[in-house]
């Protein structure tokens, strides 16, 4: 399926829920690309799903989380990073008004959305820097699956929880008593010394860079642009992400914009954060990113326009 | 008289088979019942038994009576022996040393002594009709329905089953329906024959028999010209 | 006049009298708990519900999506009864192909749909992954159903068969298929729940566009349980609503599958 | 001598090389498709899933899992059958509770279980989800072929019962019991699959901690596909254990059932 | 002798059925056996159709034949009517309106012209009796096995049944063996009468019956003296 030297239509695969929220105004007004190149934006279910559509050479770009990304590369599949579009958006929620430190995790039952995902690692990282055993001293739980981690902290069930955006967000509109007591993305640049953990990443088939390179950076900078935008507008944002059906209601997706790290760094900027947060995957579970850091030319060059 | 049918209707379908059939039943008497086949033999038993509802007429002094019957195919449990088959019917009135005895005493009445392990399938089919009749015999009724009782069994078992019977009846005179196609039998069996015509069944004639029941004998000449009579009526 | 008492099922009033008894005591038993519960996230009272159905049921979304689930269920149903029937068919008849195929039949039963979630979805489009999921769950049932169904034919009729050298369709037609009706019929219950049971939570996985299930995900990842019980109420229904057909169809086809 | 042709199933030795035939036939086919496919993280060749699986069956972590899942896939079993049978004897002997009970019962039959999973999260441990969901599953499948073997009692047996007027006990041991037996024999190969599937299913939702599912999950959220196989592969082989398991006990069983 | 059985031995568990048991059958001519009740004439019967393998002893003549089997019980298939079932085994033999003429004349020929359409569960005992007779007779055997054909049918009905055998017989002779517990039967429709002891089955004794068949009657006193001789050794 490589690109003729014609026109041809590029397509973009997005996840539905929160990491699709950045490039809902793409999907509202597709950009139009050189040379009568155009680009067609399917919602893709899940990180699954995209894998396999990845797999398959069913789409030229996609949005995926960082790891999973490194992992595709890994197993020789042609696609490069070309850009971080999410970093962290991992909150600790609370209605336990005795919670006040990352310390104070200790000995409580923690629930966390998603064993071997960011927030498992980042959890365990953070705790290891801060000298605590995150087996021994943490009781990190892992039975509720994100939405139900929310509902049992806005039903009061659960007191102590570690969530991604949008699921914070409901968590804390749902229960007046619900806060977040320290900010987890502080606690990581003091373990890490990077400002940030990037989640979320643009991948791009190498023979598109290769061949049509002005497309390529076209599409870059209306995915930009398009964050850009939602970051500015949350409220008309919301709406949109009603209406293509990306999984999330208006004022949900509204409401977790603003506490969201939507960003748009080009891969050699991002390259540093990518790979301090690879590094911790590569220490706790290597084969979720394929055995090793990945090579330099995972990182894509992407020509200014 | 206790028993009695009035006036009874009954079809399947548009197929009439009894209509405005009436019956007495005297208590303790043997009525032995002769017709042609599919004429509604069967039917009359199962109306009779409660069964099979009839589509009108009165039943009179059957409802509060207890029933045996020799169906016309066996019907014995596949999962269980001879033996289980003759005790299941007995285990709601006898408690077990008492159950058994009396399965038992009644298998060997029929000759199965050496048969009360084996199951069903392991029968030959006159097997499976002595089991269905020790049954029938084993359970304490008041009114015994008897289809062909003595299907597939050997002249000489027979003519042994009906002496058992005599016996029993002698004892403890029950209301007993037989239905058969064998004239001798009934002649032998029957304190009065009816014979029915084909369906609708109607009674086309009742013989009383006043021979005292211990001085028949099987097949003897004593009932020759009821014999006759009944032959004629049969063969037309 | 005595009456007969009947083995039949109690259709018509008393029927359906107790059915409302038991749909009652089920909305009580429901009402009591989550008044218990105490908490509409997690378990809403019948009226929240009855009150989010009302207001989902009327939209078009939810009615593509009722489309698209049902046609789905339809497909997964008729899949599986037909390879099931066919292959247990085949297995009650054949020992020998029964063994041989028994370690990929054992396979199926066992492997769960996430394990080749990957290539379900690179092999089928997203509408039709929750059709391969309800398909890999009811067809096994159905092959053990139709399997044991054949070996519930007849001995007796079989040697008739064997000794009037009757051809092999007309021991299937005459003996096999009549002995396999009851097993079909309870095959087809069984199938039936299961496969809405899992069309609606393959479209969880795999968020085709008109299903209820996708729908359904949406409602959940949002807290809206009431919503999430409309969208289960609305698969409940299709459920009775298919109950109830087949039965009526089931009144009519045995005597279509008698030789003419 | 004439020989007569044996209607059982061909045990011992044609019946072992048919199953290794039809073993070494899937195994090619299933190579084959690995070599369609081109990509181990999509279908993993059946050797790189052996190699996976001689790596992952020796470790504490993998036998602890196998551990927790066989308990729990055990009594998902046991549970679905024995509530199975006698909600299905009650439905085939009352026509009127059969009524009653039916809207529960198409509740239970159509509720996918992720409807329910935020409850069943609230009221059991995490252990106890995938035996919750494995229920909630086969349960109504054995409830359908239990009730269609009531049905099958021999009529013919059942006037007999009714003239002599046995007990209801005696009715059921002696009548019932053995007409159930071949569905009960269906239900349960059926149900035995489901529940291996299912459990599995759960644990990958509800992660307790020793759980072939939960190790699946672990395996899928890094795509290391062959590792998701080798630990389904584990599945199957309970699953292929516990069927051999079972049919023994089924030779054994029917005598037990027959009253002293 | 084209149809014999050798030294056949046969039993089930230690239970001896058959032991070192031999008998010729004469091509076209029908043999009447007679035998107590499980003493293995079915048994007996199985073994020369094939479907019971004997334990030791040889079969000759049997295997490339032929069979039609009125068994012991109807053996209908429930789902089909009488004319179906009839059909049923012509099937493979006749094309359509041919093997429906056939079924319909044999079904006329046992009494159930009026009965065709019905299923078994709509029949008596005895009109499943005569499908299952009419069967047998439709399908183009060889050898033809009876056993105890004449069940649950009245005296009338078949008397008209063993008349029509006999033309079938006369017109187009094939071998036949023939289970009954009827001796005036036997002696009406056998060319040899053969009567069997207990189990293990022995032949007690065998009679040839020399008067043609189209001047026997039935139950005539013709062969009296025949007939007093199996009634001792019956009756013992
Ligand atoms: N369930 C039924 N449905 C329809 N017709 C039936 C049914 N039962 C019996 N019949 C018809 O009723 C008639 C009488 O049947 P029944 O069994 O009473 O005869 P019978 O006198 O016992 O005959 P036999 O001596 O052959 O046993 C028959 O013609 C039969 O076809
Ligand atoms: N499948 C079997 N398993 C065990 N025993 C059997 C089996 N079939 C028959 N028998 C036994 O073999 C003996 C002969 O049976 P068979 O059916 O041949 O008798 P039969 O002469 O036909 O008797 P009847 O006149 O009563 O039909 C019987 O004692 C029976 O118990
Ligand atoms: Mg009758
Ligand atoms: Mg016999």
């Amino acid at each position: 399926r490589e690109p003729t030297a014609g026109a041809s239509v590029l397509r973009l695969g997005a996840l539905k829920g929160p990491s699709g929220i950045g490039m809902v105004r793409m999907f509202e007004s597709p950009p139009r690309l050189s040379r009568g190149d155009t680009l067609e934006l399917q919602a893709v279910p899940s990180a699954d799903a995209m894998a396999a559509k990845l797999v398959a050479g069913e789409l030229d770009a996609a949005v995926l989380p960082v790891n999973l990304a490194a992992k595709l590369y890994a197993s020789g599949l042609p696609y490069r990073l070309a850009a971080v579009v999410g970093m962290g958006m991992v909150s600790v929620v609370t209605t336990d008004p005795a919670v006040r430190t990352f310390e104070d995790l200790a000995g409580r039952e923690v629930h966390v959305a998603g064993q071997g995902a960011t927030p498992e690692y980042l959890i365990r990282t953070i705790a290891e820097a801060r000298g605590l055993d995150p087996d021994r001293d943490l009781n990190l739980a892992f039975r509720l699956p994100y939405p139900e981690i929310a509902a049992s902290l806005a039903a009061g069930r659960i007191s102590l929880a570690v969530l991604p955006e949008p699921f914070a967000t409901q968590a804390l509109a749902g229960n007046p008593r619900a806060r977040v007591p320290f900010s987890l993305d502080e606690l990581w640049k003091e373990a890490t010394g990077r400002p940030g953990y990037p989640m979320t990443a643009l991948v791009i088939r190498d023979a598109v860079l290769r061949d049509r390179p002005v497309s390529a950076s076209a599409l870059l900078a209306a995915y930009a642009d398009s964050i850009a935008w939602v970051r500015a507008h949350p409220g008309d944002a919301g709406v949109l992400v009603e209406k293509h059906d990306l999984g999330l209601k208006a004022s949900v997706a509204a409401a977790a914009i603003p506490r969201s790290a939507y960003v748009f760094i080009p891969a050699p900027d991002a390259r540093a954060d990518v790979e301090a947060l690879l590094a911790v995957f590569l220490r706790i579970a290597p084969k979720s990113i394929g055995g090793r850091l990945p090579d330099p030319s995972f990182y894509a060059e992407i020509p200014k326009r | 008289m206790p028993y009695s049918l009035r006036d009874i209707r009954k079809s399947y379908g548009n197929l009439s088979v009894l209509d405005g059939f009436s019956l007495d039943l005297a208590e303790g008497k043997v009525t032995a019942v002769l017709g042609p086949s599919g004429c509604g033999k069967t039917t009359l038993l199962n109306i009779l038994a409660g069964l099979v509802p009839p589509d009108s007429g009165e039943l009179q002094g059957l409802s509060e009576s207890r029933f045996s019957y020799v169906f016309q195919e066996p019907r014995l449990v596949p999962s269980l022996t001879a033996l289980e088959n003759v005790e299941l019917v007995l285990r709601a009135v006898f408690g077990s040393p008492e159950r058994r005895d009396r399965a038992l005493s009644l298998l060997a009445a029929v000759g199965l002594s050496g048969s009360a392990g084996l199951r069903p399938r392991q029968l030959s089919g006159g097997m499976r009709q002595r089991v269905s009749l020790a049954r029938a015999f084993a359970y304490p009724a008041d009114i015994l329905l008897l289809d062909e009782p003595f299907q597939s069994v050997d002249l000489r078992t027979r003519i042994g089953l009906m002496d058992a019977f005599l016996d029993l009846q002698t004892a403890d005179p029950r209301t007993v329906v037989f239905v058969t196609h064998e004239v001798k039998e009934a002649l032998y069996l029957g304190d009065r024959v009816v014979v029915l015509s084909d369906k609708p069944a109607r009674i086309l004639d009742r013989k009383e028999l006043l021979l005292p029941r211990n001085r028949r004998r099987f097949g003897s000449s004593d009932l020759s010209d009821v014999e006759a009579a009944i032959y004629r009526l049969i063969l037309g | 006049m005595r009456k007969s008492r009947s083995a039949e099922p109690h259709r018509g009033v008393p029927g359906a009298a107790a059915g409302a008894v038991g749909a009652l005591a089920f909305l009580l038993l429901w009402e009591l708990a989550a008044r218990a519960v105490g908490s509409e996230i997690v378990l809403p009272s019948p009226p929240r519900v009855a009150r989010a159905a009302a207001e989902l049921f009327p939209t078009v979304r939810f009615l593509a999506a009722l489309e698209g689930t049902f046609l789905r269920g339809i497909l997964a149903f008729g899949i599986s009864l037909a390879a099931g029937a066919a292959v247990g068919l085949v297995c009650g008849l054949s020992p020998v192909l029964a063994s041989a195929l028994s370690p990929a039949l054992t396979v199926i039963r066992a492997t769960p749909v996430l394990a080749v979630i990957l290539l379900a979805l690179i092999w089928f489009p997203s509408g039709a992954v929750p059709v391969f999921a309800a398909v890999l769950m009811a067809f096994p049932v159905v092959v053990a159903d139709v399997r044991q169904g054949v070996r519930s034919a007849d001995p007796g009729l079989l040697e008739m068969a064997r000794l009037f050298r009757l051809r092999k369709r007309d021991r299937i037609r005459s003996i096999y298929v009549p002995a396999l009706a009851p097993y079909l019929a309870s095959a087809s219950h069984g199938a039936l729940g299961l496969c809405w049971k899992v069309v609606v939570a393959g479209e969880v996985l795999s968020q085709p566009a008109r299903a209820l299930g996708t729908g359904m995900q949406g409602a959940r990842i949002q807290l809206e349980t009431a919503e999430v019980f409309a969208w289960t109420l609305a698969g409940i229904l299709l459920c009775a609503l298919t109950d109830a057909a087949f039965k009526l169809a089931q009144r009519k086809v045995p005597r279509a599958l008698l030789p003419s």
